[in-house]
């Protein structure tokens, strides 16, 4: 049965798993009012510390995984009580500054993070199962990789999974009550008694803890990380996922990071003008829709019928 | 000591053409509160015509000159009419939105000149970029002198324009307030217009300076003189005209120097550096205004 | 009213848009009817992005080698041409699909020594083999069995060009100037740095660009400053022929030795007279004249593509033919047997001269030293 | 309850309020009127800490609470609405009232997302007190409707109803009633009214005298930043000083033709 399944398919779902954990990454600030753009410089924290904390230390890649989310949102109140005073487009520029200095780290210090080389061979998240499964010959050499990708991609599944699910969860409650009034008016907000430093950080270092997490997963899914990786393009394309699919709903961060990594995969025979369309795409829906796709007034419709 | 001379030119000559990009994201921010994702694209496209014109086509350097910034100015037309006005003409858009839709202009952009001009590097001889003369011990290339003329004549015409000319108060005035500006006669839509225009001939006129200055012409220069920019108007102070210029001369200054008495692998990242620094101390930058937030 | 409509008809044009794409994206499944011998080769290319420039010469060798060789007869080949623009994750899902959908006996590629860090371990694993020909950063050939290269490393490159250039001017004190955000440009660096301390050479400063970069006069007002005896330059051709332009003008006239980006005419057509003084070894020599199959090759890349062929192209065009020699040899399209074969092959007289793989699979053969005179290459004595 | 010590604030030269001290009893409503531009409102963002003022203490239940952030005040139990009306526009009714009532309900991250211990019913107790809060104010069928689809009137209500979610002791009214027919009028006085029965004391800024009048148990005025009468509405109705400030100098002019 394994071999019928095509790792092509496979692989570009688990980039739409990590992408729609990115989109979460700009989604949970953005529903406090706080536009990130250090989506890349956190995932590249997560990435770093993951892939250190197995090649050189030895960790078993779970509790790597955990230690860079822990360390990364420890980063994300450091970044995120400072960048309180920062609002609008300012704070989407620090951000951004944010993530290119973390790059350049990346790159300067060669003894730990191997400079512009990177690092290469980190095991894969699935190595362990695979392991396992051969060693039971529940598969053999020959659909060793298909079963390979698909555990990644399963894992990947789980762990999103439960990131959207906890949102989803989180939407009628005191918390999200909360991060939205702060959105929509903050000296309201804490006229009320919202502590709206308190609800911003949180969200900042939630955002850093998916965004590492997602980092992380990337690392042992493509087993090689460069400091190229996790540039201006990467937090740019985050943004574009959770904008374009809806910025007022977790879903719609889920349905624009499908659809935009699923279609420029699809856009391939149109191969330079790809990304003209890509753009494209981007100007019609600023002009046209500017609250994405999905958003709350389709539920409610819907909720009506 | 003539080190540092030289070094001093290389800073400004790199200055004045920061200064000249930033200007035009100052004008576009001033008056529509706009970042311009989309200006360092701009500025390449700019920069892509004049080497076409002089090198393909054989036509003088001052030919070229203005085809950049005409092309350019064109660019910007198009931005304001596909990209800002219908963002304008919907009521409660987010800040975001224009910040995003510039964004995917760049993209067109860039994509669209890769697919053209190709993702090489290509060279711009023009008749002045060999000619260089000793003065003392010092080495200067003619290229430089002509660069700082042509960015501080641009940069003071600009300023007398927006000082005292009818149109450029017309824009000032938008720029303070759009609602009053309109009550009192002023055609916002035709200045708002025309202010895009003009900063993107800016920026173009700044691409042909780049492209003269360094012989060489890739679709990636965009991308960094975009976020150079921003780092310039953050450090001047968003919407003075200024604090882009003072602010693109210390960057320039500042790269050169960290090359040329640090180490030069920073060199690219001081533009970020400044704007996470400035963003925390002051964030209203050295000449801007805070805005207050009115209950 | 209007509200509603609006939304369902994005969603139905997205979906549209969505589902169109997806019918022609899985190619017809099945074997065509293998009436002769047809092999499917998989060739990943950075025909898109910054490297698109190494992408498109080396995919135009691979075809004009591909066309030789199925009108020779004994052998059809197809190419299943996949770009990567240059990127890992595009490089790491594009081999996947040549593996699993298009089930390729062999791959070629890919571009950057960054993607093959990616793609290598993923064919190592499935067990095919897979031979770069434009990967020259070290430790490539040490992925796996199944990993071969045939452009030679800067490993063994560099030093020659170093060792020579010293022999000829005497070098004492040098420059170094790399690109220290590219994993090529880097490798290429410790390369020159490594063999510049083993000769005792005195390093005078050692100055850093990025890529996207386009002024070096600071990085280089400062190396004249050191007046050195050469430079040693580290860069791709774009960043290279910039460096070298710049560098005239402010007045560095010393030779200048440059790492296997530096080897291709476009340095010529960005650098103009500035390069002349350039230093660079390489496996190819359009020039060489002994080599009766090398005016042959060029006459017919002008032919077909209307400029000459660079390194790369002359490297995929010997690579692909140094397969199809394997595959007739191993007699049949078993990936094992095709392997080893490969890995047996020693003396193969292609256009790079002769070319055998080492006992891990890399390249054991010996450069020529050129030097650049009035926009051209010529052997340095 | 509440009193303030010689509250001074001036914005870069121009003297805001000077040495103001008041104090609002409990179970009391008291009227703060004064001239556009007397300091009304800056004194009420100086109370609840959105201003900081520059010299003088404000008490409240005889606790200091000059300088702690907006949302410590609010805990501690004062409530207030704006001038110009701050709803969260794009919320259902019934989720601004429940979202007033931030401070008064518990709920970490995880006990949100998870709900356990009873998260369920307490939400469920939310917002049956807010449906009892809008239907006290007079929208008791209009809870599941966007406030930006609200009338003028019925925002005004929205915002108190959700001021009093976070059951403060002290509410500060800014300009209740201003814009406001006379029929509209007289239901925001019942309300006023039954708040004060509910054993809530209020503060109100309002320039329309027939409720201040009605309404009010003291009055306080206000001209040019410092307070120039304090007593009841009877007596600040005829204080020469208030008539001189409101209607200018002639005021002997219409004292003496009343008399």
């Amino acid at each position: 049965m394994l071999s019928y399944l095509n790792s092509y398919y496979i692989q570009i779902g688990s980039f739409t798993l990590i992408n729609i954990m990115l989109a979460l990454g700009v989604y949970v600030p953005l529903s406090t009012g706080q536009l990130s753009l250090g989506g890349a410089g956190f995932m590249g924290l997560g990435a770093y510390l993951s892939a250190i904390a197995v090649t050189r230390f030895g960790l078993p890649i779970p509790f790597a995984i955990v230690i860079a989310g822990g360390v990364s949102t420890l980063a994300g109140i450091l970044v995120g009580v400072p960048s309180l005073r920062l609002k609008g487009v300012y704070l989407a520029i620090a951000t951004l500054g944010f993530g290119e200095v973390i790059r350049v780290i990346f790159i300067k210090w060669e003894t730990i993070t191997g400079g512009a080389t990177g690092i290469s061979a980190i095991p894969l998240i699935s190595a362990g199962t695979v392991r396992f499964l051969t060693e039971q010959n529940i598969i053999d050499s020959s659909n060793k990789n298909v079963a390979s990708d698909l555990t990644v991609f399963l894992i990947l599944f789980l762990i999103t999974g439960f990131f959207v699910w906890f949102f989803v969860a989180l939407k009628n409650t005191r918390i999200w009550r909360a991060n939205s009034a702060i959105r929509l008016d903050e000296t309201a907000s804490e006229s009320i008694g919202i502590n709206i430093h308190y609800y911003k950080v949180l969200a900042f270092s939630q955002s850093a803890f998916i965004s590492a997490i997602a980092g992380a997963l990337y690392a042992h899914t493509v087993s090689y990380i460069s400091p190229s990786d996790f540039t201006y393009h990467r937090a740019v394309e985050a943004l574009i996922f959770t904008v374009l699919g809806g910025s007022g709903h977790v879903l719609g961060a889920v349905f624009g990071a499908t659809v935009l990594t699923i279609i420029p995969e699809a856009l391939r025979f149109l191969k330079d003008y790809r990304y003209v369309a890509f753009g494209a795409i981007l100007v019609i829906m600023m002009a046209f829709k500017p609250e994405g796709i999905i958003t709350d007034n389709i539920f409610r419709k819907i909720r009506k019928k | 000591m003539h080190l540092f001379i030289e070094q001093l030119i290389n800073g400004i000559t790199l200055g004045s053409i920061y200064s000249l990009t930033a200007l035009g994201l100052t004008l576009i921010f001033g008056v529509l509160d706009i970042l311009n994702m989309a200006h360092g694209a701009v500025f390449m496209f700019g920069a892509f015509t004049a080497v076409l014109i002089v090198s393909k086509l054989g036509l003088p350097l001052w030919v070229g000159f203005l085809g950049g910034c005409i092309v350019s100015g064109l660019l910007g037309y198009a931005l304001e009419m596909f990209a800002l006005r219908p963002l304008r003409r919907r009521k409660n858009t987010s800040p975001l939105a224009p910040l995003i839709s510039t964004i995917g202009v760049s993209i067109i952009l860039e994509n669209i000149a890769r697919a053209l001009f190709g993702s090489d590097t290509i060279s711009f001889r023009t008749s002045i970029s060999d000619i260089n003369f000793k003065l003392g011990e010092i080495d200067i290339n003619l290229i430089n002198l002509v660069i700082l003329a042509v960015s501080f004549t641009i940069t003071i015409l600009l300023y007398f324009w927006l000082k005292n000319s009818k149109s450029g108060r017309a824009l000032r005035a938008v720029s303070e307030n759009p609602d009053t500006a309109a009550f009192l006669g002023v055609n916002t839509s035709k200045v708002i217009t025309f202010t895009v225009v003009s900063a993107s001939c800016a920026g173009g006129a700044a691409g042909v300076l780049v492209a003269m200055a360094f012989n060489s012409v890739n679709n990636e220069i965009g991308l960094a003189m975009g976020l150079k920019g921003l780092a310039i108007i953050i450090l001047g102070g968003m919407g003075s005209v200024n604090g882009a210029v003072a602010g693109g001369i210390l960057l320039g200054l500042a790269e050169t120097f960290v090359v040329a008495y640090g180490d030069s692998g920073y060199k690219e990242i001081i533009g970020f550096i400044i704007i996470m620094a400035v963003l925390l101390i002051k964030p209203q930058g050295i000449f801007g205004t805070t805005q207050k937030v009115k209950v | 009213m209007v509200r509603l409509k609006l939304n369902k008809i994005i969603i139905i044009a997205v979906s549209l848009l969505l589902f169109s794409c997806k019918a022609d994206v899985p190619k017809v499944k099945g074997e065509q009817p293998n009436s002769q011998q047809s092999i499917k080769i998989g060739i990943i290319a950075a025909l898109s992005g910054p490297a698109a420039g190494y992408g498109n010469s080396i995919v135009n060798g691979f075809t004009l080698a591909a066309s030789e060789i199925n009108k020779a007869g004994a052998l059809n080949i197809e190419l299943i041409i996949e770009d990567s623009a240059g990127k890992q994750e595009q490089a790491l899902s594009v081999v996947k699909k040549l593996i699993n959908s298009d089930k390729v006996t062999a791959i070629l590629g890919p571009t950057l020594s960054t993607e093959m860090r990616l793609v290598g371990p993923e064919a190592n694993n499935s067990g095919i083999p897979i031979l770069a020909t434009s990967n020259t950063a070290s430790g490539i050939t040490d992925i796996g069995q199944f990993v071969f290269r045939d452009s030679m490393p800067e490993s063994i490159a560099i030093p020659f060009a170093i060792k020579k250039a010293i022999e000829k001017y005497h070098i004492k004190n040098v420059a170094m100037f790399y690109g220290d955000d590219d994993v090529f440009t880097k490798s290429a660096f410790d390369t020159m740095k490594s063999t510049a301390e083993a000769l005792g050479l005195n390093i005078t400063t050692i100055e850093k660009f990025q890529k996207g970069q386009t002024d070096f006069k600071a990085q280089l007002t400062k190396i004249k400053s050191t007046s050195p005896d050469a430079l040693l330059c580290s860069a791709l051709y774009n960043e290279g022929g910039v460096i070298l332009d710049q560098a005239r003008k402010i007045g560095i006239t010393v030779p200048v030795i440059g790492g296997n980006g530096f080897n291709s005419p476009k340095i010529f057509e960005i650098a103009g007279s500035s390069s002349d003084g350039l230093i660079v070894a390489t496996p190819w020599f359009s020039e060489s004249v002994e080599n009766p199959k090398v005016l042959d090759f060029i006459s017919k890349f002008e032919k077909a593509y209307g400029s000459k062929p660079d390194q790369f192209a002359a490297q995929a065009y010997d690579g692909l033919f140094i397969m199809a020699h394997a595959i007739k040899t191993a007699g049949s399209a078993d990936r094992n047997k095709i392997r080893d074969a490969l890995a047996s092959v020693r003396n193969f007289n292609g256009v790079l001269g002769k070319f055998s793989f080492d006992q891990n699979r890399d390249v054991d053969m010996e450069p020529f030293v050129l030097i650049a005179k009035d926009s051209k290459f010529q052997l340095l004595q | 309850m509440l009193q303030l010590k010689l509250i001074n604030k001036n914005f870069g030269g121009v003297t805001a309020l000077r040495n103001i001290s008041l104090n609002v009893k409990a179970g009391e409503i008291v009227g703060l009127i004064g001239p556009n531009g007397a300091g009304k409102t800056t004194l009420f963002n100086i109370i609840t800490s959105i201003t900081k003022p520059d010299s003088g203490r404000i008490l409240f239940n005889g606790k200091d609470i000059t300088g702690l952030r907006p949302y410590r005040i609010a805990e501690l139990g004062i409530g207030r609405t704006f001038q110009n009306i701050k709803l969260f526009g794009q919320m259902e009714a019934v989720e601004n009232v429940m979202t007033g009532m931030h401070s008064v309900s518990r709920g970490g991250v995880c006990r949100c997302a998870f709900k356990f211990l009873g998260y369920r019913q307490e939400e469920q107790l939310l917002r049956e007190k807010a449906q009892q809060l809008l239907s006290f104010v007079g929208l008791s069928g209009k809870g599941s409707e966007i406030s930006e689809s609200f009338s003028y009137g019925q925002q005004r209500r929205l915002e108190i109803a959700r001021s009093l979610a976070l059951n403060p002791q002290l509410l500060l009214l800014d300009e209740p009633v201003s814009g406001m027919n006379d029929t509209e009028t007289q239901d925001i006085m019942r309300l006023i009214t039954g708040i004060r029965e509910s054993g809530i004391s209020v503060l109100l800024i309002e320039h329309d005298m027939g409720l201040v009048m009605g309404v009010c148990d003291s009055v306080i005025a206000l001209n040019f930043g410092h307070v120039i009468a304090v007593g009841t509405p009877a007596e600040i109705q005829k204080n020469p000083e208030v008539i001189e400030a409101y209607l200018g100098k002639t005021a002997e002019v219409v004292t003496n033709a009343r008399s």
